[in-house]
Formats: C-alpha cells, structure tokens, sequence
C-alpha cells in the first residue's frame, strides 16, 4: 500500500473532490490519499518552499498556469506525457495546454480551467432599460454600472477586486490593461508603468470603483465579491468563469435566477480583458512515488472524472474548462455559463496576450519568477490609490521605479 | 481638642454583630487603649471612629460635632497603621508630605512642617529613603511623623508596634508615650500588649466580644478588676484562679490571686515544684499545691528552688479577688 | 544554601537548557548571516555565490523599509499603551465586589485563548468587512456610511485586533497585582485627605508599576513577532500601510522566495530586536529586580 | 481588611463589568452563535441575534470536508508534548536560578527571553533546510522540539518566579532530612510548587495551540494541529461566514473550555513574578 | 552521643568576613544556646555546623570525626527551622515520615517510629492533617518531632520559637526543655530572647559580630559578664553603665548596675523621675540621676512614683561590676 500526499487549494472544487475519494479506492485499492488543504497563498508559500528545498512531502501538487513554465525550467516537475492512452491529452483544451507546457513535456494535469467574464444582473439591467451585449465594450460596461447603482439601497453597480495581490487585484488589472494596449514590459524588459495606456486603465478603474463600487473595495477579493454579489449588492461583477456555478446556486445564492454572463469588455483594440488560468496537479521530481502520484491524477482529471461528478452533483457542478469534449456534451451545454465559458477560455492567448509584443507569456501575470514579488507591489499602489491613499499617478510613478528597480537587480535589464 | 463620645453605637457585618452597642466617652488628650482578647472587635471600634466603616447604628461625635456621616478625611483624624502602610514607592518626605500635599499646602509649607516631624522623631537623616531601606522603627517613625503633620483632633493607632521586636517595641512605645505627653492630643491605641497598655494608657477599655468589660486607668484595673474576664486578662503572668473549698472558705465562688503576690518559703499551702525558671532578676515557678492545683508564682532573683522541690507558699492575704458565680467581683 | 557541590549541581542542571536555547539561537542565527551574505533565491539554484552587503542594501534601501520600522514601531507601542490603560482600568473594575465576579472573568480572559490566524478572521470578516461586518451594520444603523477599517486605518484595525488579544492578559496580571495592594496603604491615603483620583494616580499606579513592567515586557516580546495577524488581514495593505518588519521578510521569502535578503532582514530584524531589548532592560530591568 | 460595600455600589459595579465583559468576549460569542445560524442568516442585514433557525449543519459539513479529529489530536499531542519535556528541562534550570543564585542569574534569564525576539520568518528557512536534513519536517516530533524550544524561556522564567517564593528553608530541611538533590526536587519542590507548575503548563498549552508560523510551516499532514486546519479555511468561498465561524469555533473551542475551567490556576501563575 | 568541636571556623561570603574564626567545645548531652545582636552570625555558624554552608577555613568535628567536608544529610544532625520549613504538602505523618523515607526504612519501620514520636508530642490526633491545617505551636511540634524520629547525634534550633504568640512561647519552651530532659541528646539553640536564653541553656555562647564573647552558664553570665558586651547583652531590662567619676570611686572605667539591683527611697543618689511605668506587678522608672546620669530601675508593684518626682536610689553594692577601659570586667 502506498501513500500519498496531495496539496491542494481550498476551493469548492478541490473538496468537492474529496468527498468523492470511494470512487478512487475502489479503483486503487492499494493507494491512499493523505490531504493538505491550504489557503491559496499559504498553499503556494508550503509548495514552493518544498520543493525549492528539497523538502519531498509532497506527491502531487495543485499549482497554477503561472508556476508550470517556471518550474519546469528548473526541472522541478515530472513530465505526464506518458499518461494511458484513455487520458486522452489532446483532448485538454489547446489554450489552457499550451500553458501547462514546456519544451513539449506536458508537466500539470489540468483539474479545471478559467477565464474572467462578465456576470451581470438581468432584472437589474431590465430595470435601467439597458440591454448588456454578448461582448460589451468598456463604455458599456460604465453606463450600465452608472445605471443600476443606488448606494442608499446598498445597490452597487459593479465590484472589482482591489485587495493586493499579484493573484488578486493585478490579475484582473492586467487583464485588463491588456485590452487597454498596456503591458508590463517592452521586449528590453522595460517596465510600461509611465505610459498613457497604463494610466488610461487605472483611470477607468478608478473610475468605476468610486463612482459605483461597493464601499471597501480595496479590501475586497474574489471571495468578497462573491458573497457581495450573491447578496444581490452588486449589478456586475467581473471576474472568475468558476463564480457562475456559486453565483446561479440557489442554495447560496439570492440571485441565482437573475444572472447573465458576457464576455469581459475590450476597447476595440483587439484584445479582451479577460484572463486565462488553471488550477492543476503536477508532480515534484522529489516524490519517491511517482507512480501513485500519476494514477491519482489520471484519475482526478479524466473524462471519467467529470462524469462522476455530473451523476454525483449535477452537471453544474463538475470542474470546468479542462477538456474540449465536456463542452460537446448536450448535457453540459444545458449549464447556462457553459458557453460563456469556453468563449471566454478561448479569446485569451497566453502565448501573445497583449496588443503590443511583450518578452513573456501569461495573461494576467508574466511567467518569470520575480512576478509574485512585483505583482504583489504593484497590486499595493494600485489598492492604495483604489483606497484613496495616493492619487493614481503617484500609484503609477511608485510602480514603475519599483519595478524598475527589481529588473535591474534581477539582471533583467542591462 | 479630641474629644471623642461613641453613643450606642453599632456595627454588622451582614449577619454577624460585632459590636452588638458601645458607648464611650474619651476626654480631650487623653491616651485610652483598647485591649481585648482577638476578634473581640478592637480594630472595628477604631476604624468606626476612624470613619473606615460605616457604623449600622449610633453616633460618633467628635468636638462636640456629629461626625457619624462624615468621610474620613474629614473627621481630622489621624490613623498609624499596624502595616504602617507607608507609600512603598515614595521617599520618607514625600510619605510625610503626603497629607499636606492633598491638603493643598504649598511646597514651601510642606517642607517645613516635614522638617519640624522629622526633627521631633529623628527623621532627619533619612528622609531621602524609601520605607523599604528604613528598619521596622524607623519605619513606624515615619507613620507617625505621617500622622502628626495634620495636626489632628486625635490620632488612632492600630496596634502599631505588633511587628516590631521586643527591644525596639520598647523604645518606640516609650516614644510614642514622650509624644503624647509633648502635644497632648488624643490618642486611641489598640494593642494586645500587657505592657504597652499598663504603660501608656490613662484609661484601659477592656472589650470582649464587642462589648465593654471595663474602663478605667490602669492600677485600677490592676487592683480591682470588674469581673474575671478583666482580672484574667489584665495582668501578666496571668492570675492564679481557684475554685472550690479554698475559694469557698473566702465566701467566693471563685477566687484570683497575681503570680507576683505569693511570697515562697513559710505560708499554709504546700506543693511541688514543677517548673522552675531562672532569669536571673525573676524566677518563675510553677507549683502543684496539694488539695489546690497549679498554681505559678513569680519570685524575686536567685531563688535556690529546682524542678521536684517541696515548698510553701503563702498568698497575701489582701491581694486575693473574690468573683460570684456570674464571675463578677464581690467587693 | 550554597556550598560547593549545590554550586556544581546548579551548574549542571541549569547546562541541558542553556545549551538547548544557545543552539536553538546560534545555529539558524549563523546560518542566517550565511544566507544573509550569499546570492539565494529559491526561484534560481543556480544563481549562488557571495553577494557581499547586497542583500543588505536591498533589504535596507527597500522603500518600504524605514515604514516597516515605524509601522512595527507603532503597532507595539500602541498595543502596549492600549492594553495597559485598558487593562488597568478593567482590572479597576472587576477587583471590586460584584456579582458573578467568575463568570466576568472568564468573559474577559478569553481573547488570549483564541489563536491569532482565528482572531483575526473573526475580526475581519465579521467586524470590520463594511458591507457584512458588525460595524458595517452599526454604521448603517446610525445611518453613517460604512466605514472600510482594512482599507482606511489599516494599521488601527490591526492594533485593535492585537490590543483585543493581548488585553486579558495584561487586565488579568495588572488584576492580581491590584489585589495585592494593601487595604490599609489605600484607607491610609483615604485618613491622609486623598480623594480617589489622587489615589490612583499617586498610590495604585505606582504600585502597579512592577507589573507594568512585566506586562511591557513580555508582550513586546510577542508583539515585535506579530504577523500572522497582518498576512489574515491587509496583508501589509495597502499600499504598505500595515507592513512590519516580520511582514516585510515574509514577503521576501513568500513573494521573492529570496532567502538571502529575507535572512539579511532577518539579521536586521534581530539587531533591532536587540535594540528594543536592550532599551527595555535597561528602563524595565531596575523594576524587577526589587 | 476591606470595606464593607453597599449593594447600590456593588450593583452598579455588576452592571458596568458585566457590560465590559461582554464587549470584550462579544466578538468570540458572536462567531459561535454564526457558527449555529443557516448561511444566508450569517450574513442576513441587519443581523439577527438569537431569533435564526439553530442548525449544526455547518459543523457537519466543516467536518466533511476535514477530519477535525486527526488535527486536534496533532494539537494536543504537540502542546502537551513540547510542555511536558520544556518543564524536564525547565525544572532544573529553575531550580538553579532560584536557589543557587549567582551574579548573572538575571541576565541569563533575560538572555533566555531575548531569544524569544528572533524573527520567526527571519529563520524559517534555515529552520526548513535543517529539518528536512534531520528529516524532522512534518514529524510531531519536530514540532514538539521547536514549540518546546519557543517557549523554553517562558516556561523557566514562570518557574522561576514560583519556584523564588518558595522558602529555601524548606528544601534545606529536606536536605537535613537525607534527600539529595534528586529526592529534594522530586518529593519537595515539585509537590510544592503544584500550583506553579499547573498555571505554567497550562500557559504553555495555550501558547503551544495557538503557535501559528511553525505549525504551519513545519508540518503537511501527519503533524498537522488545528492552527493548519483553519489556515484552510481562512478565505472562505463565497456565503461561508457561519462554516468559517463553525471551523473557528472547532479550533479554539478546546483551548478556550481548558482556559475557563483552569483560569484560576492560570491566573495565579501568569503574573511573572510582578506582584509582591 | 552529640559532641561537636569547632577548630577555627571561618566564615566569608566573598569579602564579607561573617565569621572570623570560632572555637567551640560542646560537650554531649549539652544544651547550648548561642545569643547575640542581629545580623552577629549565629544562623551562620548553626548553618556551618549543619553543613548548609561550606567553612571557608576551619574543621568542624562531630563525635571526633571530621564532619568539614560532609553533606548535611551524613552529619547526623536534625535542624529546625525558624519557618519549621515543614512541607506544605505532606500529612504530619509524611513530614515526620520523610528522613525515614529518605534513610531507606520500610514503611512499618516508619509507621513505628512516626506513632512514637507523635505520642511524645502530643500529634498522634494530628497525624493526617496537612501542615497548613495546624496551629503555629503544632507546626512547631511537627518540626520537631522530624528532626526526633531521625535519632541525631545533636539538635539545631534556628530561633524556633520566634513565629509563635507570647502565651505559646512559654509553652513550646517548656515543652522543648522538657524534650532535653528526655532525651538528653546535643542540643544547639539559637535565640535572641532573653527568657529562652536564660531559662533554657546549660551553656550559652554569646557571639558578636562573628566572635565569641563569652561561654557560660546563665547564671554565670548574668552574675559575672566577661566584659561590657555581655554585660549589656544579658539581662533585661539592660544593666545601667555609668562612667567618670562614680565609676572612677570604685576604681574602674565604667561600672554597671542592673535595674533590679538598685533600691529606691534611700541611698546616696538623687535623682528626677523622667518616665515611670506601673504594670501592677513591677514599675520601671527611670531617673536623670544628678551627677551620673539617666539610670533605669525596676522596683516593685505599686510604687507612687510619678513623673518629674525627685527619688533617691540605692545601688546594691555587692552587685556592683566593675569594667575596665577596654570593656574587660575588673574582678
Ligand atoms: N469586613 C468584615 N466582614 C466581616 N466580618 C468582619 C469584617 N471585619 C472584621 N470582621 C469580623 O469582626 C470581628 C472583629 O474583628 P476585629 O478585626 O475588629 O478584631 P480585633 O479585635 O481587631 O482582632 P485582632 O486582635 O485579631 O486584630 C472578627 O470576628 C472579624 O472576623
Ligand atoms: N548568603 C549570604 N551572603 C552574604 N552575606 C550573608 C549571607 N548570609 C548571611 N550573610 C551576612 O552574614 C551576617 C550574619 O548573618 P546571620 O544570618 O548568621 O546573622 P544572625 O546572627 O542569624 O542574625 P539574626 O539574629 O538577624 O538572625 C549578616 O551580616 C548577613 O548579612
Ligand atoms: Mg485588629
Ligand atoms: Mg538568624
């Protein structure tokens, strides 16, 4: 009997997966699954100390679109080209397996995919006598937040995030940036903080959030979001496609029947502000069970899986944006999100995310170490301008010598 | 001024009576001492008239004035404390000072009036110590030059000298007396010390369970105590009690005589010697005597007397109390 | 009691716990100062080497330096004054005769069981977040607008968090030694004409100032290591509003995974650390001998 | 001796510590009453206090989702453990310092507590890299070492303010008596100082439980305390105040019960020496 | 057996020197008491002789065998603490039980030897309660009855009695002379009282500061002081010391006079009553004797003496000492 040790974030999805393991016991008699369920930055600091170390406790871990590239380079993960054929890798849709990736190796199994959209209140919209179309631009986006918001009712008209983070806030202003023709480098990597397209994105940004965003938003991350937006408080929310399950839950929703999704807005210049990520499981080279480790996420990530989950809890609920084949499914295209979703997974292109060349890959990060460091700086200016605490361009100017700085150390720059 | 009446008064503590009714009447200067056995309610008296407690009934008047209401600070008294309680983080001026200070006088005034309190209680030299670094004495120096500096009507002290040792408790109570006789303020003091109360008292209130045995000075106390609680309990060593057909040949239920007023060698009753202790200026013996029982005798210097010796004793005929069955003195 | 061989057998037992805490202390403290010299960063193995005072000057010349410093410089001391005045206070109150005298008390101490990750959820989630926090809910009570305390006063917000942990145990130290002040010490005041202000402010505080003393110094102790609270929290946010020291060498380890300049803030830390202590002794250290 | 108290003062004393007491404990009262309300309830606006559908639903599916058992029992046997061998060492140590006091005894005694100031997150990786050589990481062990060591200072200093109150005289008799030194700490001091050691161990636990960088840096599973087991929780997803409230509740519940039902013993220990 | 011999003991803690260098014989059976100021080193050398301290010169022999070097427990003495040092957490039997625990005996061993000692002392209803569940004089006896059951070649009291009221003072002095009797084992006293000193020792040694003054029997002290230390040391109230010219009459520097030995009515001094205290059974006066000085007398009961009256004295003058210039007694 062999036992493994599997580090996972703590997200509905990942438990769900938990209180499904009879089916995996059944299947592997001789392997048991021990659990590590860590907030997501806790999890990523056990992690990335683990095996930057040596540490081998772990078997298999969750790990993002953004630690994939990174560490395959230093050849810290185990390749999973060499899964059974039933697998059926290229099945995995193309986007999100580009990004799992490198030199041809594919290193993570994908447990589920997202990209960003726009959830909006149908009843709300109908009432402002506004329409919301399937891919809205930025200027509809403020008029209709301008429409629905009522503050004396508690009635916001759009939440964004605005706690720091490089995973929080910066996820989805670099995303969105990225539809404005801003990007965090020049191919010398020269920090674009000080150009206009920067300034044009923070400015609506701003805009948005203290003309009709909910109070506190500088604090406010997904999970606040959510909760705001399920208690009706929100007209729109852009973010994660994996919150449309949560947010047309009636079980924990109180506006489960009175959301649409749209595509996240642009502003016609040929990129989307929307982002591309996967939640998925790999295997540190340092494991001593290797083998185990591959049959456990053979089994958490194949087409048999998402059945399982269909037949336990619903089609709703199975984990998303992994493979082309569930979104073939009659079944799942009843899922009111499943479309939106797959648009949105496809419009973004890790691979060439912004309207100007960029020397990086990664939608709303840029796939080079230092990132979580400078991701998470910048994302304090920008939620200390969001706050009030310094005036956008201060934010701006703070962010482009900080990174400047850090490139120039790094060597990035010469 | 001092003068200090108690009238029926009263205190419960809940349920219980500790002082079930005193009156009492204390003359301006004088030096009253409360003895009593413990618990019998010493410190509750004084720290009624102190204004500690609130009494349950009664009036306490100071001055002629009904203080019975009146806060502590004031009533003008001043009160030392067994503990001394001086303010351990304050020097020896500053805890001299410190009612004047609360009084409002300026720093000036202060320093003279501690100056004058240290004077009189040879203070000088120490007055930029902390209490902790003064020795037991000095210490109750302090509590004294703390009290004195207010000028009160009256000072009140709780059994002052309890945590002194013998030879300085002798000095201090000396002093203490030198004091009284030098600002003739009234003075209450509470003690369970033979000596100190004979010594330094005008007037002895001898209380038992709450209740007054007896006032008055102390030889009359001595000589012709009340009943036999004050007889036993005035007096050191204690008297001798004896009850049935000794005592009943005097027409007493029980009679008493002092230690000191048995004469040894001739006399009518005869015993065994079961102790005998030498100090070199006293002896004391204790003596099994025959049809009588135990009896202690104290006797003046070099007595040849050893443990087992047969001798005689002979009680003075005029020392000796009579008390009836209810234990009061037949007279 | 000292004779030779007690002298030795003192020796001996007091060795197992010196050399256990000398250990604990020089072994990472000199593998720190290595890594403080050294190029290492988890995120390139390869990149080694010495990096002479590197790590220094980047840790130091960070812009979010000298606020660290201030910020954790803030974050005690107002901790510190906060649950002493408070601690006196309360423990003021419930010295005296009350009514389930045990059941206040238990009441009262219970922050201090809490673990700080929990206590600081609770405070976050449940007080200050402006839309479903208690004090959300107050603010629209009084028809105010919700006040954003992560946001606004970040560093306040934490303050309060920690002064509501530490509180207890400052009330309950500051308690017993309310209860061990004389009875007759303060009715003696009472005869010398001191109505209850000057009571307090000239017999009970200085009594109190031993226990003063161990309350400062043992919550500095903890209070310079606070963190787990922030990262809960604002996670040094925003901005770097509520960043501390500690704050500030987690994230080079967590974000930068730059272990030789979290091991030179770590040097830095521990030096100032020092200083704060020597400071402490030095003020606190004459009370406790008495 | 204290002064009688009218009951006027003595109720509005009540009054005013009461009210104090549970401003004080609301926050800790208002997660476990979350913990019992249904999910839309813990958030509902404006809140409801007592008049919500009770439900321990949200323990049931806190369970579900984590074996609580496996992490408490990690907590007690770790708390327990790190105090239990601290005081072995500690006891000794107190012993010498009390009673065998040399010139240097204070300051040895504040360079204990200094130790105490090191950085956490300044050593965590050397830490890290000597565990996973000494292949202590995510071992109760390990844990157990480095809590005890943590504490160490506390645990001698707590000692040693008890063990300082303890007249001298009483252990010189023991010696007369024929004890030696082992005899004398184990049948003299040790009884002795009960109380002492109670409120120190119990402070100890309580630090040990809540400890919540190394337990969760050191440990993955097998070692893993409740400190872990909220970190898990701590952003919950969505609507989960009263699951968040419940997995808090299950964290500090035992801690908290222990602490109220010792808090006499604690109370008395905690004071460090500070009141004479 | 008991006979313990002390060869040139010295005593420092680090430069103080405590102990200068001690010679002392005590015979078997003895009961020695060592008296002398406070802070003179009497606790010093019982702890030196205990073997709680280490000499820091000297031989200290007990039964003829070098015991320097021996750890209190091989001594084979039995000490009691000031504080009784009882343990707070054992029965009375325990802590009679516990030298016998330690010195390997079985429990009916122990059992046997407890019941005795208990009997002895009265502690047989006693023998489970805890110490704290005592009064002071049975915690007393508890002590003691640990250090009996151990059989010791010698006792040592630390001041046992200090802790203890007056009325059980005189008890447990009792009791412990009794226990000597019985016995008739070495015992080592350390006291400052007087009445202990006198009435208790066959020898006492009266140190100062480290030093002995004198070794004798009370009487011997009391009767013929060495010189002025002893002089003033033993006996109370103090003996009276007068230099110049009287002392001069009867050819010596200063001469000394006790209290008790001077008569009051007659005689060739002449003097004013500064203070007079009656306590029924003595008055102490004290008189500003013309041409000598402040003299203190103690006089019989009921003298009607006051305050500011001229008396005249008269000293015994067989008790007369004489004293020369270095303090030495002239005989
Ligand atoms: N605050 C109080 N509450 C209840 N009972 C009290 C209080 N203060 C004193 N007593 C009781 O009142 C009685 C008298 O006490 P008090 O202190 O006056 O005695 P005392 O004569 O001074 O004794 P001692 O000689 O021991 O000092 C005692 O039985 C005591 O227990
Ligand atoms: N451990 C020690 N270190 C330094 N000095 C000490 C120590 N123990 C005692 N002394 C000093 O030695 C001297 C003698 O002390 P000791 O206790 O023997 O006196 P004592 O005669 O017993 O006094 P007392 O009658 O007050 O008990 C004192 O001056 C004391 O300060
Ligand atoms: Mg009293
Ligand atoms: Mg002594």
């Amino acid at each position: 009997e062999t036992t493994i040790t599997v580090a996972t974030v703590n997200n509905g999805d990942m438990i769900r997966m938990q209180g499904l393991m009879d089916d995996f016991y059944a299947k592997n008699p001789d392997i048991k699954v021990q659990w590590v369920t860590l907030e997501e930055n806790a999890l990523r600091q056990n992690v990335t100390t683990d095996i930057a170390t040596g540490g081998g406790q772990y078997d298999v871990m969750t790990i993002g679109t953004y630690e994939v590239p990174i560490w395959g380079k230093q050849g810290w993960l185990v390749s999973l080209n060499d899964l059974p054929a039933e697998y059926d890798i290229d099945d995995i849709l193309p986007a999100i397996r580009g990004g799992l990736t490198v030199d041809g190796n594919l290193l993570a199994a994908p447990f589920y995919g997202e990209s960003s959209m726009v959830m909006y209140r149908t009843d709300l919209m109908e009432a402002a006598g506004l329409t919301m179309p399937e891919a809205p631009t930025w200027a509809d986006i403020e008029k209709a937040a301008a429409a629905m918001t009522d503050k004396a009712k508690e009635q916001y008209g759009i939440c964004l995030r605005g706690k720091p983070g490089w995973g929080e806030n910066m996820a989805f202003l670099t995303a969105m940036s990225n539809s404005f023709g801003a990007r965090w480098f020049d191919e010398k990597w020269v920090p674009q903080f000080d150009q206009p397209e920067w300034k044009a994105t923070l400015d609506t940004y701003m805009n948005l959030m203290t003309n009709y965003g909910p109070p506190g938003a500088s604090a406010n991350g997904f999970n606040e979001n959510l909760t705001l937006f399920q208690q009706g408080k929100c007209g729109m929310w852009i973010d994660a496609t994996v919150a449309a399950s949560f947010v047309t839950d009636p079980k924990t929703s109180t506006v489960a029947d009175k959301v649409g999704f749209a595509l996240a807005p642009d502003n016609g210049l040929g990129k989307r502000g929307n982002w591309l990520w996967a939640w998925s499981l790999a295997i540190p080279s340092s494991s001593q069970k290797q083998d185990a480790a591959k049959a456990f996420i053979n089994w958490a990530t194949n087409k048999d899986y998402l059945a399982l989950v269909a037949s336990k809890e619903g089609w709703a609920n199975v984990p998303p944006g992994t493979r082309s084949s569930l979104y073939a499914n009659p079944e799942y295209a009843k899922v009111p999100f499943a479309k939106m979703t797959i648009d949105s997974i496809n419009a973004a292109d890790p691979t060439a995310p912004t309207v100007k060349p960029v020397p990086y890959v990664g939608v709303q990060f840029v796939a080079i170490p230092e990132f979580q460091g400078l991701g998470t700086n910048v994302g304090q200016e920008f939620s200390a301008a969001l706050a009030g605490q310094k005036s956008v361009d201060d934010a701006l100017a703070a962010a482009q010598k900080l990174v400047t700085d850090e490139m120039t150390a790094a060597g990035y720059i010469q | 001024m001092g003068q200090i009446t108690l009238k029926a008064v009263r205190k419960s503590f809940g349920e219980v009576h500790v002082i079930p009714g005193v009156d009492l009447e204390i003359a301006d200067g004088e030096f009253v001492v409360f003895v009593g056995p413990s618990g019998c309610g010493k410190s509750t008296l004084l720290r009624l008239i102190a204004g500690l407690e609130d009494t349950s009934a009664g009036q306490i008047m100071i001055d002629g004035k009904d203080a019975t209401a009146l806060p502590p600070a004031r009533r003008g008294l001043a009160m030392v404390f067994q503990s001394y309680a001086l303010y351990p983080h304050m020097t020896v001026r500053k805890n001299i000072a410190f009612p004047l200070k609360m009084a409002g006088l300026s720093e000036a005034e202060q320093a003279k009036k501690v100056d004058a309190a240290a004077a009189v209680l040879n203070l000088t030299a120490y007055l930029d110590r902390r209490p902790g670094q003064l020795s037991g004495g000095q210490r109750q120096r302090v509590a004294i030059g703390r009290a004195i500096v207010r000028e009160p009507s009256a000072f009140l002290f709780d059994e002052p000298l309890s945590n002194l040792d013998a030879a300085l408790r002798v000095t201090m109570r000396q002093e203490i007396s030198e004091l009284h006789q030098t600002l003739k303020t009234t003075m209450i003091y509470v003690t369970h010390d033979q000596v100190e109360a004979m010594t330094m008292a005008d007037k002895i209130v001898v209380l038992n369970a709450g209740r007054i045995e007896q006032v008055g000075s102390p030889l009359d106390l001595y000589r012709a105590p009340d009943n036999l609680f004050v007889a036993g309990f005035i007096g050191s060593p204690k008297m001798n009690f004896i009850e049935g057909a000794e005592a009943a040949r005097h027409k007493a239920h029980t009679i008493g005589i002092r230690p000191e007023h048995i004469g040894v060698g001739s006399g009518n009753w005869e015993g065994t010697v079961l102790l005998s202790e030498h100090l070199g200026s006293d002896s004391f013996i204790k003596v099994d005597v025959d049809g009588i029982g135990i009896i202690n005798v104290r006797a003046g210097g070099e007595l040849g007397i050893h443990h087992g010796n047969r001798i005689r004793l002979a009680p003075d005929a005029d020392k000796i109390h009579r008390f009836d069955q209810a234990g009061k003195a037949i007279r | 009691m000292s004779t030779k061989s007690s002298r030795l057998a003192a020796r001996l037992m007091l060795s197992p716990s010196v050399v256990l805490l000398l250990i604990w202390m020089i072994v990472p403290l000199v593998l720190t100062l290595w890594f403080s010299f050294r190029r290492y960063n988890l995120m390139y193995p390869d990149r080694q080497g010495f990096n002479d005072f590197g790590n220094y000057t980047r840790f130091v010349m960070s812009s979010d330096f000298g606020l660290a410093v201030l910020n954790t410089l803030i974050l005690v001391g107002a901790v510190l004054v906060i649950t002493v005045v408070l601690g006196i206070l309360i423990a003021l109150l419930i010295e005296r005769p009350m009514w389930g005298q045990g059941v206040v008390r238990i009441l009262v101490i219970s922050p201090f069981f809490i673990m700080p990750p929990v206590a600081a959820l609770i405070w976050k989630n449940m007080f200050f977040n402006p839309t479903n926090g208690l004090f959300g809910e107050a603010a629209k009570y009084l028809g105010l607008p919700p006040f954003d305390f992560l946001g606004q006063a970040p560093l306040a917000s934490i303050i309060l968090i920690v002064s509501w942990q530490w509180l207890p145990f400052a009330t309950l130290i500051l308690l017993t030694a309310l209860q061990s002040l004389s009875g007759e010490e303060l009715e003696a005041a009472e005869m010398d004409g001191a109505p209850p202000v000057s009571r307090f402010f000239y017999i009970i505080l200085p009594h109190l100032a031993r226990s003063i003393t161990v309350v400062v110094l043992i919550q500095t102790i903890f209070l310079l290591g606070v963190f787990g609270e922030i990262l809960v929290t604002t996670q040094g946010g925003p901005g770097s509003a509520s960043t501390t020291l500690p704050y500030l060498i987690f994230k080079e380890i967590s974000l930068d995974k730059d272990v030789g300049t979290a091991a030179a803030g770590g040097v830095v830390a521990v030096i100032l650390a020092n200083i704060v202590a020597i400071f402490l002794m030095r003020a606190v250290g004459k009370n406790l001998d008495a | 001796m204290s002064r009688a108290i009218t009951p006027q003062a003595k109720a509005i004393n009540t009054g005013l510590a009461w009210s104090v007491a549970l401003l004080i404990a609301f926050p800790i009262l208002w997660t476990v009453l979350t913990s019992f309300k249904p999910e839309p309830q813990a958030v509902a606006s404006p809140p409801i206090f007592l008049g919500f559908d009770w439900t321990i639903q949200n323990y049931i599916d806190v369970q579900d989702q984590r074996a609580y058992f496996r992490y408490f029992v990690n907590s007690v046997v770790i708390s327990i453990g790190s105090t239990l061998l601290g005081l072995i060492i500690a006891i000794p140590a107190a012993w010498s310092m009390a009673f065998v006091p040399g010139a240097r005894t204070k300051d040895l005694l504040m360079w204990m507590l200094s130790t105490k100031m090191m950085p956490a997150v300044g050593v965590l990786v050397p830490i890290y890299l000597i565990f996973i050589r000494l292949g202590l990481l995510d071992t109760r062990i390990g844990l157990t070492v480095v809590l005890m060591l943590i504490n160490l200072p506390i645990i001698i200093w707590m000692l040693y303010t008890y063990f300082k109150e303890i007249p001298a005289d009483i252990l010189e008799a023991a010696r007369m008596d024929g004890a030696g030194l082992r005899e004398e700490i184990l049948y003299v001091l040790t009884p002795m100082a009960v109380p002492g050691i109670a409120s120190t161990v119990l402070l100890n636990i309580i630090l040990a439980w809540n400890e919540s960088f190394w337990t969760i840096n050191l440990t993955t599973v097998n070692a893993a305390p409740l400190t872990a087991f909220i970190a898990g929780f701590s952003s919950p997803q969505g609507l989960f105040y009263a699951k968040l409230s419940a997995a808090s509740t299950m964290a500090i519940a035992p801690i908290l019960i222990m602490g109220w039902f010792s808090q006499k013993q604690l109370v008395r220990g905690l004071t460090f020496g500070a009141v004479k």
